[in-house]
């Protein structure tokens, strides 16, 4: 690949590494971007990205190697520090301070003073207000963040980047709770502050929003640099190889495999944020459940398995009706849910590996009061092997995991439980295209093994590409039915399902 | 959108989140009113002036203890070690008034003893990431083993008039001076709490300490100056203590963060930091106050006075957990 | 209070000790047949947590109660005497029982209780002559600070410091707050220290002497003489079985109702003794039939 | 990935990882190796079998008390009420002993006592998402009270000699029944943290209670069993108490919370839950007994033993901390 020329390099990374323990996250990379670019930094989970991220940001500290920035050699004590030399990120794990206002939580750290030290509560509101409005945003900015749902949060965190007038915004994985319509507004917004000359690094699993958004590409691989080039140069298969070392052809491989009988079947669920849904799944099948974020699918599923409240309705497993009133429940009957969000409602971050991976299925395989932490080790490594975990030991903290591989774990402690139904509420959020088509591939086998499975998903090829069936949410009520045939044939495209989530 | 008010004509006029938000910070003023109202019913004294004087004058160092502990708490830490620091300021001023003489003096010594230990807490919890309750856990048989030493293991008398008025002297005739100087700390408390930046990021801290750390706020200065403010109000009662008692005494103080602690946990102030008012605070204190005076008037059994405050911490925390929904 | 009411205020030290829970029952008993006999109309207990901050507080409570005469048990020498000076600013008679304030001579109505000093002589001499010839001790203290602890040291060291035979074994004095488990992790440890050279062991009070010559006991070493001050009811019985020596008796009881009966001449002005002395009594198998009850 | 093994001769042929991993469960005793050589060095009575006895007597009650608080804490808590605990088995045991004379019905009953206030912590807690601090700060209280209300305020003698043989007595002539307790106590710990079902619920509760709810752990009981196991805890270490003593004392115990929450943390357990191990627990136990008998025998001032204390408690966790650079 050969280097753009002429760009008008802002910040530019030489030869940095940092490692973690045994884990060299970044050996020796390069990165460049220019002024007023957008910039898709790829590669898979664990290839460093966020690293590097956080060491110009000031969170980390290199090992090795220099940053420039604006033409001065540049090092970021803390954020703040950062902050005041003009570049603010966008972290990838939610960060928002719970019990203060929007306005608070925008102005954080650059509050309105009188007289140096007193709040200029009025004019934080008002300012903060006026970027809300702004940006076609309709909150109070007066709302605590508490109130807000995931994707609000991260709207918010967004805004409040972009809010610093810095001149370079890190964004890592910004979209990953966002629906289309606020990735396009965000995408409006990029546009509005590269017109404005200010660079952006964009971090993102979704290689859609790479081509519709970014102008130049850089991909890691392990921790290496392994290219750069204008995007008008390279095209998914070619970016794919790039971050992977290898050709993929089919990223979303769908196994075909014999479709039996009902196994789950709900009847007119009702609940906090969804109300009469029905619907059935057979063994066999990948129902997929595609919706605007906020339309209430997780939260169906939540009250499904027990981790929320049902007010009413009925769930038949195998044609018998079952109550299930609290998780422990549903998983003994056999219905398990990979949740969404991993770091709270997934992994013990503090504890090993193997511990996470066993805990649901502790109960059931060890019959006796004691573990046989023998069986233990040798099942939960089978799983974490069979999920390609990049790990150097069971034993090592969740926490040490990168996101992707975090994922992975999480995946690998449901499969683990071999359910009858299992519940995939955004199973590759952030997971690398790699590991994503593994995962893919494994729904596939356990479909064929009999397995009902319900994916909930945001990205719509995803959903399209590996479900049997697909069931549209619009407010929390089921808004139509699309089957694989339909979607085969062409009759149905993203834009004709898109049409029906709004 | 439209602007919240907060007067207390308009509560009437909230909606239903405005409602809540401000139940939620002040809603176990309410709990204090009912007390104070079932008090004056059912006790004659209760009602009297100065029976009011003397549970204000009583709330006095809880009080000033119970206004530094919020910012602890908020910051999510937590002080065990202001019961030595009583203990210390006593001695302080004791050794100086001895023998100087220096009223000034004292108090300035021991209040800036205090405030040290307070930023020596700051800094072992704030630097080294040490668990706020492990380190003041330690630090409390540090400053007492110090005030144990400063003052031999003896108590002194300390016969100085003025010194003495610190404590019991009353402005106006009427007003203690210990309940002028509460309400000199509350409203100082209030405005850095509520009004300041280093009040913001006392917040931030508490709340969110990711998040803090990801939008610059100085994490290390804000958790180590909670503690130094804690340090400093510790030592502004130890100076009224001492004054009320008028004698410096190394084993006073013990026990005393458990009441400072339970009057902010009942005021609304959250365990896990971040969530607070400098009000909420004040009703937790005064409720403190009425529990002890008021099971005084009743004549309640001295046993079941303790059965009492402990069921009645509980009760205040679960009425004011029902009353917001809070998880 | 009004005209036609007499109300007693009776502020304890605590309600939590046993030699505290003896003097408030007898306190209790007295004034109930006060009240019974109309002598005062009512009175009230008032529990000072042995601190003396709770102890200034609840004299205003006292005050705005209507108390006409005040009963105080003081936490604390000097951090009680505020105390005396609110009640004669108030003009309210005060009867200071069981340890003194520093000002109870010039202030107070009267004082009854014992001199802490003496309890601590009769300790040291009490080892002096059990084992005359001499050796080494240790001494374990109440809390640093409270007036007991200071003055029964004081006492102590008043007879074995002029002792020649006797010597206060390196490290030996130490506190263990009043309490008995605490003592007896000092004493263990003084034992494998000193071995032999440890003959005797003084605490400040009995609680903490009965549990320590319990473990000396128990670990074959019951020639060493423990001794302490109060005569609760654990260390008495034990007397009386023959595993403790001796134990100071400190008539707590006999106290306070020798200060509940100046009650009523002080309240029809008469003038009272100044300065009541309960003395101590030494107890051992001899006498100690008189002391269990 | 490779089998993880943890036999000790295997140490030697550690990887990186696996050391590391070691360090951070066992590290602490290596400090506590440290302590006793030096101890060794500069006392010759620390090295007599006779002293060695003593100090594991010494330990045993706080031992008892620390690794039923390891459970507590491990599980997201804090149990304040231990103190109390002590003192309400002590007077149990008196009323039942004095009244029946039968041994094993005061044990039990008493020892079922604070089981069920440990219940009482564990509901409160685990149903109504109180704050474990604030529970046990107000319950602490209510079972003072009950104690004094059974006692009375009296203390009473035990004069029972196959009750004080519990405390005092010893197996084989030299080891004493305490010391059997505790080791009884800490297997049995051990099994239940590090080899059961129910232990790594703990650990999972602790470590993330959403991740474990969402897990179908049970998050409800195994939060309440821990405070039941602490209860049962504090039963056993006071009935051994009230043996040593031989008294029945509604006001012993006091602050004894301090020293198991301190052995606990000294062990390596994170204050913020899901992290600890029984045999670093017992390491801090042997700390904290080596401390006070290290400073009785080298003859230091009391006031500077607790100065000491305090210090050497920061100092393990700060030497903790720094050998397993863990945040
Ligand atoms: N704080 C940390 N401690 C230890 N190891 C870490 C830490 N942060 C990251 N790592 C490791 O460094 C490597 C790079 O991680 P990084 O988070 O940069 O990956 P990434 O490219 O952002 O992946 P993803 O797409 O999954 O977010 C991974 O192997 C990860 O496990
Ligand atoms: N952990 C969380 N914190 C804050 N808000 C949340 C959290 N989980 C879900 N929400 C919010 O609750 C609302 C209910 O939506 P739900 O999650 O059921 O929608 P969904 O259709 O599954 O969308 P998503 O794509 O976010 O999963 C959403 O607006 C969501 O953002
Ligand atoms: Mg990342
Ligand atoms: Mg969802």
């Amino acid at each position: 690949m050969e280097q753009a020329q002429n760009r008008d390099i802002i910040l530019s990374c030489r030869n940095v590494s940092k490692a973690f323990g045994g884990t060299q996250a970044l050996d020796d990379v390069q990165f460049d971007i220019a002024r007023g670019e957008v910039h898709a930094l790829l590669g898979e989970n664990g290839a460093g990205k966020s690293t590097l991220m956080k060491i110009i940001i000031g969170l980390f500290k290199a090992d090795k190697g220099a940053i420039t920035f604006d033409g001065k050699p540049y090092h970021a004590k803390d954020p703040s520090d950062a902050i005041r030399k003009g570049i603010s990120m966008i972290h990838q794990e939610l960060n928002p301070e719970y019990y203060l206002t929007i306005a608070e939580n925008i102005f954080l750290k650059r509050e309105d003073v009188r007289g140096g030290v007193f709040l200029n509560k009025k004019a934080t509101n008002r300012k903060a207000q006026e970027i809300l409005d702004h940006l076609n945003v309709k909150l109070n900015a007066k709302t605590l963040i508490e109130e807000l749902t995931l994707a609000q949060c991260q709207i918010i965190e967004i805004i409040k980047a972009i809010s610093f007038d810095a001149k370079l915004i890190i964004m890592d994985e910004p979209t990953s709770s966002l629906d289309s319509e606020e990735t396009e507004a965000l995408f409006n917004m990029i546009r509005h502050l590269k017109s404005q000359g200010v660079s952006i690094v964009y971090i993102s699993h979704r290689m859609d929003e790479i081509f519709q958004i970014c102008d130049h590409v850089s991909v890691f691989r392990d921790g290496r640099f392994v290219g750069s080039d204008l995007i008008e140069n390279v095209d998914r298969e070619k970016l794919i190889a790039m971050m992977v070392g290898r050709k993929v052809k089919n990223i979303f491989p769908k196994t075909e495999c014999a479709i039996g009988e009902t196994v789950l079947r709900v009847e007119n669920l009702s609940g906090k944020g969804f109300s009469d849904i029905s619907f059935e799944v057979r063994a066999g099948e990948i129902l997929g459940i595609s919706g605007l974020v906020g339309s209430g699918r997780s939260e169906t599923m939540r009250a499904l398995i027990g981790l929320d409240r049902l007010e009413s309705g009925k769930i038949y497993l195998d044609g018998q009706e079952i109550k299930i009133r609290s998780v422990r429940q549903a998983v003994s009957q056999g219905i398990c849910m990979v949740n969404e969000d991993r770091k709270n409602y997934g992994l013990c971050l503090h504890r090993s590996i193997r511990e996470n991976v066993s805990l649901p299925t502790l109960r059931v395989m060890h019959r006796k009061l004691l573990i046989n932490k023998r069986k233990e080790i040798k099942d939960t490594t089978e799983a974490a092997q069979s999920l390609t975990v990049k790990a150097g030991s069971m034993e090592l903290d969740a926490y040490s995991l990168s996101g992707g591989n975090q994922q992975k774990v999480v995946l690998a402690k449901w499969l683990m439980a071999h359910p009858k139904v299992l519940i995939l509420d955004e199973p590759t959020r952030g997971v690398d295209v790699g590991a994503k088509s593994e995962i893919h591939n494994l729904m596939g086998t356990f479909a064929a093994e009999g397995m009902a499975i319900v994916m909930i998903s945001s990205e719509l090829p995803e959903i399209m590409g590996i479900s049997d069936r697909i069931l549209i949410y619009r407010e929390g009520r089921l808004n139509g039915e699309v089957s694989r045939q339909d979607v085969l044939a062409g009759r149905e495209t993203q834009e004709t399902i898109l049409a029906r989530e709004f | 959108m439209r602007k919240v008010e907060r007067s207390p004509r308009s509560i009437l006029r909230m909606d239903q989140t405005e409602l809540s938000i401000f139940m939620r910070r002040y809603g176990i003023g309410l709990v204090m009113l009912g007390m104070i109202v079932l008090l004056a019913v059912i006790s004659p004294t209760f009602r009297k002036p100065s029976n009011v004087i003397s549970i204000l004058l009583q709330i006095s160092i809880n009080g000033i203890l119970a206004l530094g502990m919020v910012f602890v708490i908020t910051a999510g830490g937590i002080d065990l070690s202001i019961g030595s620091m009583l203990a210390l300021t006593s001695v302080i001023v004791g050794a100086v008034l001895n023998s100087t003489g220096s009223i000034a003096l004292a108090c300035i010594l021991a209040v800036s003893a205090t405030t040290f230990f307070g930023l020596i807490n700051g800094l072992l919890v704030a630097k080294f990431k040490m668990f706020p309750f492990v380190v003041t856990l330690a630090t409390q048989l540090v400053i007492r083993g110090v005030a144990y030493i400063i003052s031999g293991g003896y108590s002194a008398s300390l016969a100085n008039a003025d010194f003495k008025n610190i404590g019991n002297g009353k402005v106006f005739g009427t007003i203690p001076i210990p309940v002028i100087i509460l309400f000199a700390v509350a409203i100082l408390a209030f405005i850095i709490m509520h009004w300041t930046v280093f009040g913001r990021y006392i917040y931030a801290v508490g709340g969110n300490i990711n998040s803090a750390v990801a939008s610059g706020v100085n994490v290390f200065w804000t958790r180590t100056f909670s503690f130094v403010i804690m340090g400093f109000c510790a030592g502004v009662a130890g100076v009224i203590m001492t004054s009320r008692i008028s004698a410096a005494q190394p084993n006073i103080g013990v026990g005393y963060e458990t009441d400072a602690i339970a009057a902010c946990v009942i005021g609304g102030t959250s365990f896990s930091g971040g969530i607070a008012t400098i009000p909420g605070t004040m009703f937790g204190i005064v409720i403190i106050g009425l529990i002890y005076n008021g099971m005084n008037l009743v004549g309640i059994n001295s046993y079941w006075q303790t059965i009492t405050k402990g069921l009645l911490i509980i009760g205040a925390v679960m009425l004011d957990m029902f009353m917001n929904k809070r998880k | 209070a009004e005209d036609d009411e007499f109300i007693v205020g009776y502020i304890a030290k605590n309600t939590v000790d046993a030699f505290h829970a003896t003097i408030n029952n007898a306190a209790k008993t007295a004034l109930d047949a006060l009240v019974a006999d109309g002598t005062i109309t009512k009175w009230n207990l008032y529990d000072g947590l042995t601190d003396p901050v709770t102890q200034n507080n609840l004299l205003e409570d006292a005050l705005n109660m209507g108390a006409d005469l005040i009963i105080l048990l003081p936490a604390e020498a000097a951090g009680c005497a505020p105390i005396l000076e609110r009640c004669k600013e108030e003009n309210i008679p005060i009867i200071v029982v069981n340890s003194q304030t520093d000002n109870t001579a010039e202030l107070a109505t009267s004082y009854v209780g014992s001199d802490d000093v003496q309890a601590g002589e009769m300790m040291a001499n009490f080892v002096v002559e059990q084992l005359p010839n001499g050796g080494g001790y240790g001494h374990l203290q109440g809390i640093i600070g409270n007036s007991a602890q200071i003055q029964r040291g004081e006492g102590l060291h008043n007879v074995l410091d002029v002792n020649d035979k006797w010597t206060l074994l390196d490290g030996c004095e130490q506190t263990a707050e009043w309490q008995a488990e605490k003592a007896v992790k000092f004493a263990e440890d003084w034992l494998a220290k000193y071995g032999d050279q440890l003959n005797a062991i003084i605490c400040d009070n009995d609680d903490m002497s009965s549990a320590v010559q319990a473990a000396m006991n128990a670990a074959g070493r019951s020639d060493i003489v423990c001794i302490g001050v109060d005569g609760n009811a654990g260390p008495l019985a034990m007397v009386k079985a023959g595993e403790l020596k001796a134990t100071v008796f400190q008539d707590g009881a006999g106290q306070v109702t020798t200060a509940i009966s100046l009650i009523k001449d002080i309240k029809e002005g008469k003038t009272v003794e100044k300065n009541v002395i309960v003395p101590f009594v030494l107890v051992t198998a001899e006498n100690v039939d008189l002391y269990l009850k």
